[in-house]
């Protein structure tokens, strides 16, 4: 189990290399990368609380691999600014057969979204604007 | 009310934003965290602006995702913030 | 779009150089590793059908494509004998949104698993095994 | 039956090994696979063996996935193999 809250880029090969571990038939990975929706972006801005970040990443993961008996698991976020199209997080499942490795990378997903302590600013020309949580990432939580 | 105790009350994003500073070290009797915000609210309006809607804000005690009723007994911080967007 | 039928080893870190294409927030991959079920493993063999299998695989990438609106899609699948713990395959989805990603994976390994033209032999110290479908891998088309 | 033509017959997986070998060149007036399967039952128990369950069996024509009441006209290959097990 590796957990990593960072401003550093990552490179998801490196980080990737020698994951798994024994028994291992499945590997999913998630990345998730900064998008220019509005077409106005200049950057985007990722404010954690650091400490409560590490402490909750760490229990959404350990909770992961209880339910799905991974054999690894993997999760790395940034924070800091970023440019449009880089690598703001990533997230990685290992497990013998497919489905579960696929589950728990959704639930992991689904649970940083709305339960790790990152807040998104928007920089634009015009200004700067708090993205607001969707009310879709907290219903999305219900399945688990 | 309880003890005045000291507390570290710690503020991010947009209430961070509102309220002027990251975080600030408080002694108070509160016994909840509401309590808590009804006295910082009649500090200062910025205080009152950043409160002005909780169903807008969520609240850790130690690190630990909580709600305004809980009691303050033994904390030593408090975090409020809008809910969160990582991912 | 990259789909690859192949004998060699691929190296997931340069497949995924440049993968997503414009647009994409959310890259997810899946790999599949030779696992060790029996036990007594020595080797697993693929056997395919030239031919049908790249024209099988271009039709469910083309399909999860125009489903999920990817901005990206990569397909890899070897055949021959392989060893216990090495990748046998891989897909890449690349979409705006998470979700997307996620479930063209899904549906990208639900249709590779049955049909796509190949077949796993299991080769053990007291003999070869075709490993039979599974009903469920049948069933798990129906959701899609 | 249909005016007789040359096709292709290509064998997978555990269907290749009973029958003994991964593809032919016949000369049938089989109308349907249903009896083409017929015609090389009749042949030899090797056939026969390898095409005593059609339900374990798929059948692709010119390689797409089809089924046993398939017609064969103006199809040049025909390939029987079991449930596909990629992945």
């Amino acid at each position: 189990m590796r957990i990593a809250v960072q401003s550093a880029p990552f490179d998801s090969a490196a980080e990737l290399a020698g994951f798994g571990g024994a028994g291992a038939g499945a590997i999913v990975t998630f990345t998730g990368i900064v998008r220019n929706d509005s077409g106005e972006m200049q950057a985007l801005e990722l404010e954690h609380y650091p400490g409560m970040t590490e402490r909750a990443m760490t229990a959404i993961a350990e909770e992961a691999v209880a339910r799905w008996s991974l054999t690894d698991v993997l999760v790395i976020h940034r924070y800091g600014r970023f440019a449009v199209g880089e690598q703001i997080m990533m997230v990685a499942t290992a497990a013998r057969h497919r489905k579960a490795a696929f589950e728990a990378a959704e639930f992991l997903m689904d649970y940083l979204k709305s339960r790790a302590p990152f807040w998104k600013k928007e920089i634009g020309p015009t200004g700067e604007n708090w993205i607001a949580a969707k009310e879709a990432d907290e219903d999305a939580l219900k399945r688990w | 009310m309880t003890e005045p105790a000291g507390i570290e009350v710690v503020y991010f994003a947009w209430v961070r934003e509102r309220i002027g500073l990251p975080r600030e070290s408080i002694t108070t009797s509160a016994a909840t965290v509401a309590d808590l915000v009804e006295e910082l609210c009649a500090r200062e309006p910025r205080y009152a602006a950043a409160f002005a809607d909780l169903s807008a804000l969520r609240v850790a005690l130690d690190q630990e995702l909580s709600d305004f009723s809980a009691p303050l007994a033994g904390v030593r911080e408090v975090a409020f913030f809008p809910p969160m967007t990582g991912g």
